[in-house]
């Protein structure tokens, strides 16, 4: 068998977590450099994985595949396509800049040096969501990918608990208090989702004998394998619960403004950019693969409920007083959209859902990155307490407008592709559905332009005008992400081809085509 | 006779022992009660033994009684104590621990 | 030996000349577990009385742990010798199953009882006291509390080593007990074991009334419930006219009848049975704690000295369930339709009151407690799918969950203010900023328990809930599923009072213990994260010994 | 060499720009606003070279196209980034970039002062390099991204004067509005896709004949929706007003000469598919007709020039919208219009922008009064281009407008009557108010006094490099019109795309022509009568009803306000409210709950062993009874 790439790009963050956590708790600044070489390292091998993978090639590639607890019919096996590997990507891509932003984040507070917030628990804990996150987006096993899907709750769980935002309102006591608020709402909304989706994995067992995707996946497209339709629609139900808490869609978001809100930047970054997407990733490979006649069944539902997401966040947005929460409703909107180009069930939805995801994680990456930045600046997350910035730090202003155009998928950015296409999508099939989530534009360009304005322009408020520009670690962070979120505005091409044919391979899932044009249908 | 009234009996000590230990409220009173349930059990193997013309009942029987000379020992040894650290045998004193 | 043996060895000796007497026959290599424990147990009366005070401890400890690891190392050699799958069979005259299930259980309470002989023998936890060393046991039973006898004991340097001997006999007790093929052997194992309990509950060196009072309390409690056992046991004796498993289970069938019609008619036949039935299940959950029976649990796990508590809840659990299975299966399959239904209603309403009534909990042994209840109901989830993964799941729940157990309570004993254990929840705040180390371990033993992926809960409470769907008991699975997320709740709450929450001024100190209870931990967290990763090989052990012998 | 790969430099340059002033630094700023001017030079020449090409080339080739690299390619979904170089685009990238550059080269002098001239440049360039591409696109998805860029490029310059919170506010509100268009836009692209499967023009409008009118109507209001949005057009003309906010080159580069025609373009080049919505470009006339009138009421009623001006900008883009619904009629001299206007209206702002340099930014026209003393040639290229606008015999505007009058009249029909009637109207009006602009500013005599700090202002000439840029527009603005209308030269030049056809005027040209001039004399006289003979306060009167709602733009920005502002802060609150409550509440409800059932339950421990046995007891009976009632049933 040949090497385990799949396995070590998984496995090499997890060392590194390791690695991290045994530094002695003198070596501060050792612990970040080591976390940041991992995480460096475990980008060159999504990078090899990026190359190695061809788009053309099988569905699956890179599989591995070992026994391991042949009582519960589960393998160990791994295998990417298209959307994996672009999803591997990003996550290993986010990582070195989160680490990078979060440099000082857990840097003990000289004055409590009482508090616990060790630097190489921080980091070590970043790398074990990483590893996480990476093998649950290469698992073909649905246990597999029902153990990490899980497990990396509990590293999220402290990482938002632990390690909370500094600029706060009100005494420390009520600060610790919202945020293990914030850290048991965000575990206990996931892990009744990933009970709930535990029992239908067991009824999957049940019905389908063993957990391999792609055998239970050819079972069903060869018909060897027939669920009762209610059995299906339950199963799905179960599944896309889970998913659908960790998305978040409407109503069960609200943990994710709590969550986002408390923790630290970069950890707010994580969880949207990068946690959150394994919930989406799963809507495409499980949901759809496993259960494409009760994916169809519930699609009406589904759609309303990703068109309420898409409106309802962009108004609470615009509703926000808080910097952090703003944009965490922001995302609630975006994936309101991801999960409409999922369930449109069209070519165009279905790759635009997928760009989405990665886009997202870069645009909020910038946009979050740089609010970090600001707040951490002035020690407020209040929107109120900031004005004239643009003045005292036109760098800063720049990329925070870059990040909040990108936010409202300016054209020439990248989110406007993956928007365009999830809306072409979505009216392809439902020209309704397409025009109302149409409005969610005007809406973005809303509390996004309100939010610059009344951080950024107008008179300069004392309290800010003392304020630094970007450092240069801050504009190393930023810069690439900038760039990327240009160049794959302008040039996705690469990107569009790698999932292009996974997507064909979802749609023939679920035995879907796309609507043809009016006019050639005349001919 | 009727075997069966022996079952009778037997069942109407033990619902006797029963009703004790749910409301007598010293604790040794409340441990005899339980003697008495053990011993209806008791009279029913013998009964049964009878009964069925083997003598499994009624060894049984002796092992019973052995098992409740046992818990005596064990029972009043534990009493006592609480006895004396609490001057009360009332098994409702002891209620420190709750909820 | 069962009752029908000497019955016939009684009539023979009647008929025959008495030169003929034929001993009964026993197979000591296949009872060498329980025999080298119970005669370790007799070793360490012996040494009470013989052996003078100042060596004692060291005697017993050894003697202990000797035993069990012998016992131990038997029950391996058994079990590679094949008497767990091939060569199972029935010793001692139909008094005891040699089979899978029971050498499992047996292995399993083995170790179980040796690591906690470990925090039993534990010395460290409390400051030297007049020059001695002071374990978590009372320094003489009999003296009254905060008397002056008391104070003399201890500056005498007194220790109750009796401990040992009496974790002997119950694990002696425990040993018999799930491996018990006679109604008789299983009461006297029943008493064999529960009585050495009530005495070690009333041992703790601090807070000794409530260990007296957990004591009394489980001691009428427990006669109680043994009564009702009783009383069971002989309505079925009359019904089958057998005390031994395969008799009733062939009467059950009515592939053998013993009682002439007539009379049956007269007394109601199946009513006897099924009465019976009920009260000796009932008897048996009082032992595992299942709701309505569970209300001596958190008042007995809470007073009784931390040791004995890890203990109890370990083993006792284990060989109870071992009990039940077996009656449910070999005597009583035949009644499956008639057992079920009631037994899912225990086993719903034990696994939402457990978790339910946890959550509201501010001592950790009373969760703890709570917290056993409702994994109560999630093993009988799988005792209810009546297959043989049904059998294979719960043992290696039990065996899962037993090890956890036993871990998190010797962290409890870690814990300490100038009172002894501080076991108040607010006490345990901040304790992830003091103590790292020990709030993670504590912290992974909670995950274990809330059935986080990766750890023995998770692959537990999947085998035992994968059982019971297969057994087609999917709507069980989901209350299940409800009631872990309530569980969840409450673990998490400890979880986010020891790392997010601010050190209280005056917090307790974790004490640093000796290598025994190191140990014990050790293993606990070990056997945790193995059973959560790579738990094949431990499903492969529970999944050959899945099997009864009738 | 083959020129249609000059194409794509055209963008480049002034994007290179752009990117160069915007990221360049500090270190920039001596030069960075030559280097703009440059580059914008740069890509006019190039559009000058292609040009020559153009007319070196028979009419049928002279369409150019260039593919530069497949966008976004998706199953069934295929986008290039790919240019079309015809006679309109033409047209356009040598206004954009001809204006541009002179825009360029005034502000050198207009921003001198202003520490952040280079990012000003650069955000200039980015505009530049934005409409370019919106006019060379061959696709409507790749057009949407120039659409989208010259807003952003708007928001950004209106908004150049961050620190005043009303030009951020302006900012903001243009680009939302601008939003709410771009929506109209986006979905008319995704009607496309799904009735012809693509969206670059030529399949599209070439295929508008194999399909049915009915979708032909909706993806045309949705582009008029687009184009009202960008070309402040009622309903969506609101923006345009405060858009004044923004230093005055940016005024007469983007909210006077290029990005507010890219409505008229957007129109002139979907003309096939309006061609077959007639009601389609019925509603077109209607909005261009409503306009017209709109922006020249609210023109007349403004003191600030630039308003002033900004109203006459709305009511001429009303003009060419309304000659681009006419259709083959119209579209020649819609664009005709637009460039015209092009060159007098950036020449009337610009000369605004020299007398506020000269007036420490005084907007206010009635604190003006006699300036033509003071600043000659900006009198004097100011009233080139007032005779141009009003239409005066002989400029550009009398070419262009009255040729709009006419087609309105050959629309034939009670509609013909109609919107000929109004364009008559609106010309009388225009001759008003521009006349009142004229004479506030550079007759009667001197009106302004010291501001709060006590400095007075003192009127003088602007420097070279404002003043060249005014002369040329000015020539620009006396010749064009006359340029294009010998032997119908723009009409022929636009043949290829806009397949000119003359309507039958119920009136003959003469006719128009003259009906023209009496409005012209009319509305001139009145201003006369008004603003010429008696001096005027120099603070403005209440004035009738008409009046003060005029100063509040109609008051349609106060409808906006109560209706959507308010409405929306009241929405988003209730919202927020809801999610904390509800949402939350629902969840954090059954958590108590639960919790409250736990503390119930815990109360059944009470301590007494005694009641634990009865529990048992109980228990035990159940059991029994349970396990009976199983047999029995």
């Amino acid at each position: 068998m040949s090497f385990p790439l799949l396995t070590a790009t998984a496995a090499l963050p997890a060392v590194g977590a390791i690695a991290t956590a045994a530094v002695p708790a003198a070596r501060r600044t050792a612990a970040k450099w080591l976390a940041l070489f991992f995480s460096l390292a475990t980008l060159v091998l999504a990078v090899v994985v990026l190359v190695r993978f061809d788009p053309d090639g099988d569905r699956y590639q890179l599989t591995e595949s070992r026994a391991w607890i042949s009582d519960f019919g589960v393998r160990y096996e791994l295998g990417v396509d298209g959307i994996g590997v672009a999803l591997i990507a990003l996550t290993a891509l986010l990582i070195p800049f989160i680490i990078l932003a979060g440099w000082h984040d857990a840097d003990p507070l000289e004055t409590k040096s009482s508090r616990w917030r060790p630097t190489q628990g921080f980091f070590a804990l970043i790398l074990a969501v990483e590893a996480m996150v990476i093998i649950s987006f290469e698992a073909t096993d649905v246990f597999l990918f029902y153990i990490f899907f899980e497990a990396m709750l509990i590293p999220m769980y402290f990482l938002i608990g632990g390690f909370g935002d500094r600029a706060h309102a009100g005494s420390d006591e009520k600060a610790s208090a919202q945020r293990s608020y914030a850290a048991v709402k965000f575990l206990l909304y996931n892990l009744v989702g990933g009970l709930i989706m535990l029992a239908a994995v067991i009824g999957l067992y049940v019905v389908a004998g063993n957990f391999s995707l792609q055998e239970i996946a050819e079972a069903r497209a060869n018909g060897s394998l027939d669920m009762a339709t209610n059995t299906e629609r339950l199963l799905f139900l179960g599944f896309f619960f889970a998913f659908a808490v960790k998305a978040p869609l409407w109503p069960l978001h609200t943990w994710l403004p709590n969550a986002m809100g408390e923790a630290t930047a970069p950890v707010a970054v994580l969880i949207t950019a990068v946690v959150d997407k394994v919930g989406t990733f799963a809507m495409l490979r499980f949901c759809l693969q496993l259960f494409p006649e009760a994916s169809k069944w519930a699609t009406p539902v589904i759609l309303v409920l990703a068109l309420i997401s898409i409106i309802y966040g962009a108004l609470l947005a615009v509703g926000q007083r808080d910097i952090k929460r703003l944009v965490a409703y922001a995302s609630i909107s975006h994936f309101g959209f991801i999960i409409l180009g999922i369930f449109a069930m069209t070519s165009q939805g279905q790759s635009g859902a997928t760009l989405y995801m990665v886009n997202h994680g870069l645009s909020t990456a910038a946009l979050m990155l740089v609010a970090g930045f600001l707040i951490s600046r002035r020690g407020s997350r209040l929107i109120a307490d900031y004005g004239g910035v643009q003045k005292v730090a036109p760098v800063l202003a720049g990329t925070f407008l870059v990040g909040g155009l990108a936010t409202l998928s300016l054209p020439g950015l990248a989110p406007f592709v993956s928007e365009f296409l999830v809306l072409v999508g979505a009216f392809a099939r439902y020209p309704a559905v397409g025009i109302i989530a149409t409005l969610g534009i005007v809406l973005a360009a809303l509390y996004t332009l309100v939010l610059y304005q009344r951080t950024m322009t107008g008179p300069v408020k004392p309290e800010v005008s003392a304020m630094p520009d970007l450092r240069v670690r801050e504009l190393v962070v930023v810069a690439p992400l900038i760039a990327l979120l240009i160049g794959l505005g302008v040039y996705p091409k690469p990107l569009s081809e790698l999932v292009n044919p996974a997507v064909k391979h979802t749609m023939s899932d679920v035995q879907k085509k796309d609507p043809k044009p009016e006019v050639e249908a005349a001919k | 006779m009727n075997p069966v009234n022996y079952l009778y009996l037997a069942a109407l000590l033990f619902a006797i022992g029963a009703t004790g230990v749910l409301i007598r409220r010293n604790a040794i009173v409340v441990f005899m009660c339980i003697e008495l349930m053990l011993n209806a059990c008791n009279l029913a193997f013998v009964a049964f033994s009878r009964l069925h013309g083997n003598l499994d009942g009624q060894i049984i029987a002796f092992f019973t009684m052995v098992v409740a000379a046992a818990e005596v020992v064990v029972g009043l040894a534990i009493i006592v104590s609480l006895f004396r650290s609490r001057h009360s045998a009332s098994v409702d004193d002891a209620s420190l621990m709750k909820l | 030996m069962s009752a029908t043996a000497v019955h016939n060895l009684w009539t023979m000796a009647a008929a025959d000349p008495i030169d003929k007497i034929d001993a009964p026959k026993i197979e000591y290599g296949q009872l060498a577990p329980t025999l080298i424990v119970i005669g370790a147990a007799v070793i360490g009366v012996l040494i009470e009385a013989f052996v003078p005070r100042k060596s004692r401890y060291y005697a017993q400890l050894f003697v202990s742990v000797v035993a069990l690891a012998a016992a131990f190392a038997a029950v391996v050699a058994l079990a590679s010798g094949g008497y767990g799958t091939t060569k199972a069979r029935i010793a001692a005259m139909g008094a005891i199953a040699v089979d899978g299930p029971a050498l499992f259980l047996q292995g399993t309470i083995l170790l179980a009882g040796l690591v906690a002989i470990f925090t039993f023998a534990e010395r460290r936890l409390d400051p030297v006291t007049h020059g001695n060393r002071i374990d978590s046991f009372v320094a003489q039973a009999g003296a009254v509390p905060g008397s002056a006898g008391e104070q003399a004991a201890t500056k005498a340097g007194f220790t109750t080593t009796e401990v040992f001997p009496l974790a002997l006999f119950a694990i002696g007790g425990m040993l018999v007990f799930p491996a018990a093929n006679d109604l008789l052997t299983l009461f006297i194992a029943l008493e064999v074991f529960s009585l050495p309990l009530y005495l070690l509950c009333a041992l703790a060196r601090r807070k000794r009334l409530m260990s007296q009072e957990a004591a009394v309390k489980y001691f009428l409690l427990g006669a109680f419930a043994s009564a009702f056992t009783l009383f069971g046991i002989a309505l079925i004796y009359g019904y089958a006219g057998s005390v031994s498993y395969g008799t009733i289970a062939k009467v059950v069938d009515g592939t053998l009848t013993t009682v002439d019609p007539a009379l049956a008619g007269t007394m109601g036949n199946d009513a006897l049975l099924l009465i019976g039935a009920a009260m000796i299940v009932m008897g048996l959950l009082f032992k595992v704690g299942a709701v309505p029976f569970h209300m001596w649990t958190p008042d007995v796990y809470q007073g009784a000295p931390t040791p004995v508590t890890g203990f109890m809840a370990a083993a006792t659990k284990v060989a109870a369930f071992g009990a039940l299975l077996r009656l449910l299966y070999v005597v009583l399959p035949g009644l499956r339709w008639d057992w079920r239904p009631v037994m899912w209603g225990v086993a719903v309403i034990t696994m939402l009151g457990g978790a339910i009534v946890a959550i509201t909990q501010t001592d950790i042994k009373r969760l703890l407690a709570y917290s056993s209840i409702a994994h109560a109901g999630f093993i009988l989830a799988g005792v209810i799918a009546t297959t043989e993964e049904g059998v294979s799941s719960v043992l290696f729940y039990l065996g899962a969950y037993s090890f956890v157990t036993i871990g998190a309570f010797a962290v409890v004993t870690l814990v300490r203010d100038a009172g002894g254990e501080a076991t108040h929840l607010s006490k345990w705040a901040g304790l992830g900023r003091r103590s790292p180390l020990v709030a993670a371990v504590f912290a992974v033993f909670l995950l274990a328990f809330a059935g986080i992926p990766l750890t023995s809960g998770f692959s537990g409470k999947f085998a035992v809930f994968k059982a019971a769907a297969e057994g087609g008991a999917g709507a069980l699975v989901v209350v299940g599923v409800i009631s872990s997320a309530i569980a969840a709740f409450f673990y998490i709450r400890v979880i986010v009072l020891m790392f997010f929450s601010e050190p209280k001024a005056d917090g307790p100190t974790v004490a640093v213990p000796s290598p025994l209870t190191m140990t014990t931990i050790g293993v606990g967290v070990a056997v945790t994260l193995v059973l959560g990763v790579a738990p094949q090989y431990f499903l492969d052990l529970a999944g050959q010994a899945g099997v009864f012998v009738r | 060499m083959n020129t249609e790969n000059l194409i794509a430099l055209l963008v480049a340059a002034p994007l290179l720009g752009a990117a160069v002033l915007l990221c360049g630094g500090r270190r920039l700023d001596r030069v960075g606003h030559w280097l703009g001017t440059l580059l914008a030079a740069v890509s006019f020449v190039i559009g000058l070279v292609l040009f020559t090409d153009m007319l070196g080339k028979g009419t049928e080739e002279r369409s150019l196209h260039q593919h530069l690299f497949s966008w976004i390619p998706v199953e069934g979904f295929q986008a290039d980034v790919a240019f079309q170089l015809d006679q309109l685009s033409m047209t356009f990238v040598l206004l954009i970039s001809g204006v541009g550059t002179l825009i360029h080269l005034y502000s050198i002098g207009y921003m001198e002062h202003d520490e952040r001239r280079r990012r000003f440049f650069g955000y200039l360039n980015l505009f530049l390099a934005a409409m370019l591409l919106l006019v060379l696109a061959d696709n409507y998805l790749l057009l949407y991204v120039g659409w989208e860029g010259v807003g952003l490029a708007s928001y950004l310059l209106i908004g150049f004067w961050q620190h005043k919170p009303s030009a951020a506010t302006a900012a903001k509100k243009a680009f939302l509005v601008n939003r709410v268009g771009d929506m109209g836009l986006s979905i008319a692209i995704m009607l496309m896709f799904t009735t012809f499967g693509t969206f670059a023009f030529k399949p599209v409008l070439e295929a508008t004949a194999e399909t049915s009118e009915g979708k032909l109507t909706a993806i045309g209001l949705m582009l008029l929706l687009a184009a009202c949005g960008k070309s402040a057009q009622v309903p969506l003309q609101s923006w345009l007003g405060d858009a004044m906010e923004g230093p005055t080159p940016v005024s007469a580069l983007i909210h006077a000469a290029t990005m507010v025609t890219a409505g008229v373009y957007l129109i002139v080049r979907s003309g096939a598919i309006f061609n077959g919505a007639p009601d389609a470009q019925l509603a077109v006339t209607v909005v261009g007709a409503v306009t017209l009138l709109f922006g020249a009421i609210v023109g007349c009623a403004k003191d600030d020039i630039k308003k002033a001006l900004a109203g006459s900008t709305m009511s001429q883009i009303g003009y060419m919208i309304l000659a681009a619904g006419l259709g083959p009629i119209g579209y020649v001299f819609a664009i005709m219009h637009l460039v015209t206007h092009g060159f007098f209206k950036a020449g009337l702002f610009l000369g605004a922008g020299s007398v506020m340099h000269g007036m420490n930014d005084e907007v206010d026209m009635r604190k003006y009064g006699g300036l033509r003393k003071y600043m000659p040639v900006t009198f004097v290229t100011f009233g080139l281009g007032y005779l141009a606008i009003i239409g005066f015999p002989g400029l550009s505007g009398f070419f262009s407008k009255d040729k709009i009058i006419e087609a309105a009249f050959a629309k034939g029909g009670t509609e013909g009557w109609i919107l000929g009637s109004v364009a008559l109207l609106g010309a009388a009006i225009t001759a008003y108010y521009m006349t009142r602009v004229m004479l506030l500013t550079f007759f009667g005599e001197k009106r302004w006094e010291p501001d709060a700090q006590g400095n007075a202002p003192h009127p003088h000439e602007s420097p070279k490099s404002m003043t060249i840029p005014m002369i040329l527009l000015a020539v620009g603005s006396v010749f064009a019109g006359g340029f294009f209308s010998i032997g119908d030269r723009f009409m022929h030049w636009l043949e290829p795309v806009t397949h000119h056809d003359h309507g039958d005027s119920p009136l003959s040209a003469a006719t128009v022509t003259g009906a023209t001039m009496v409005v012209l004399v009319i509305g001139v006289s009145l201003a006369w009568a008004q603003y010429g003979r008696r001096p005027v306060p120099s603070v403005a009167p209440r004035g009738s009803l008409v009046t003060r709602a005029a100063r509040r733009d109609l008051l349609q920005d106060d409808f906006n306000h109560v209706v959507l502002v308010r409405g929306g802060e009241h929405l988003t609150r209730s919202l927020v409210y809801v999610d904390h409550t509800l949402v939350d509440g629902v969840v954090n409800g059954t958590a108590a709950s639960v919790g409250g059932l736990s503390g119930r339950l815990r109360k059944l421990q009470n301590g007494y062993a005694r009641s634990y046995a009865v529990s048992m007891f109980g228990g035990a009976a159940v059991l029994i009874v349970a396990t009976l009632l199983m047999r029995a049933v």
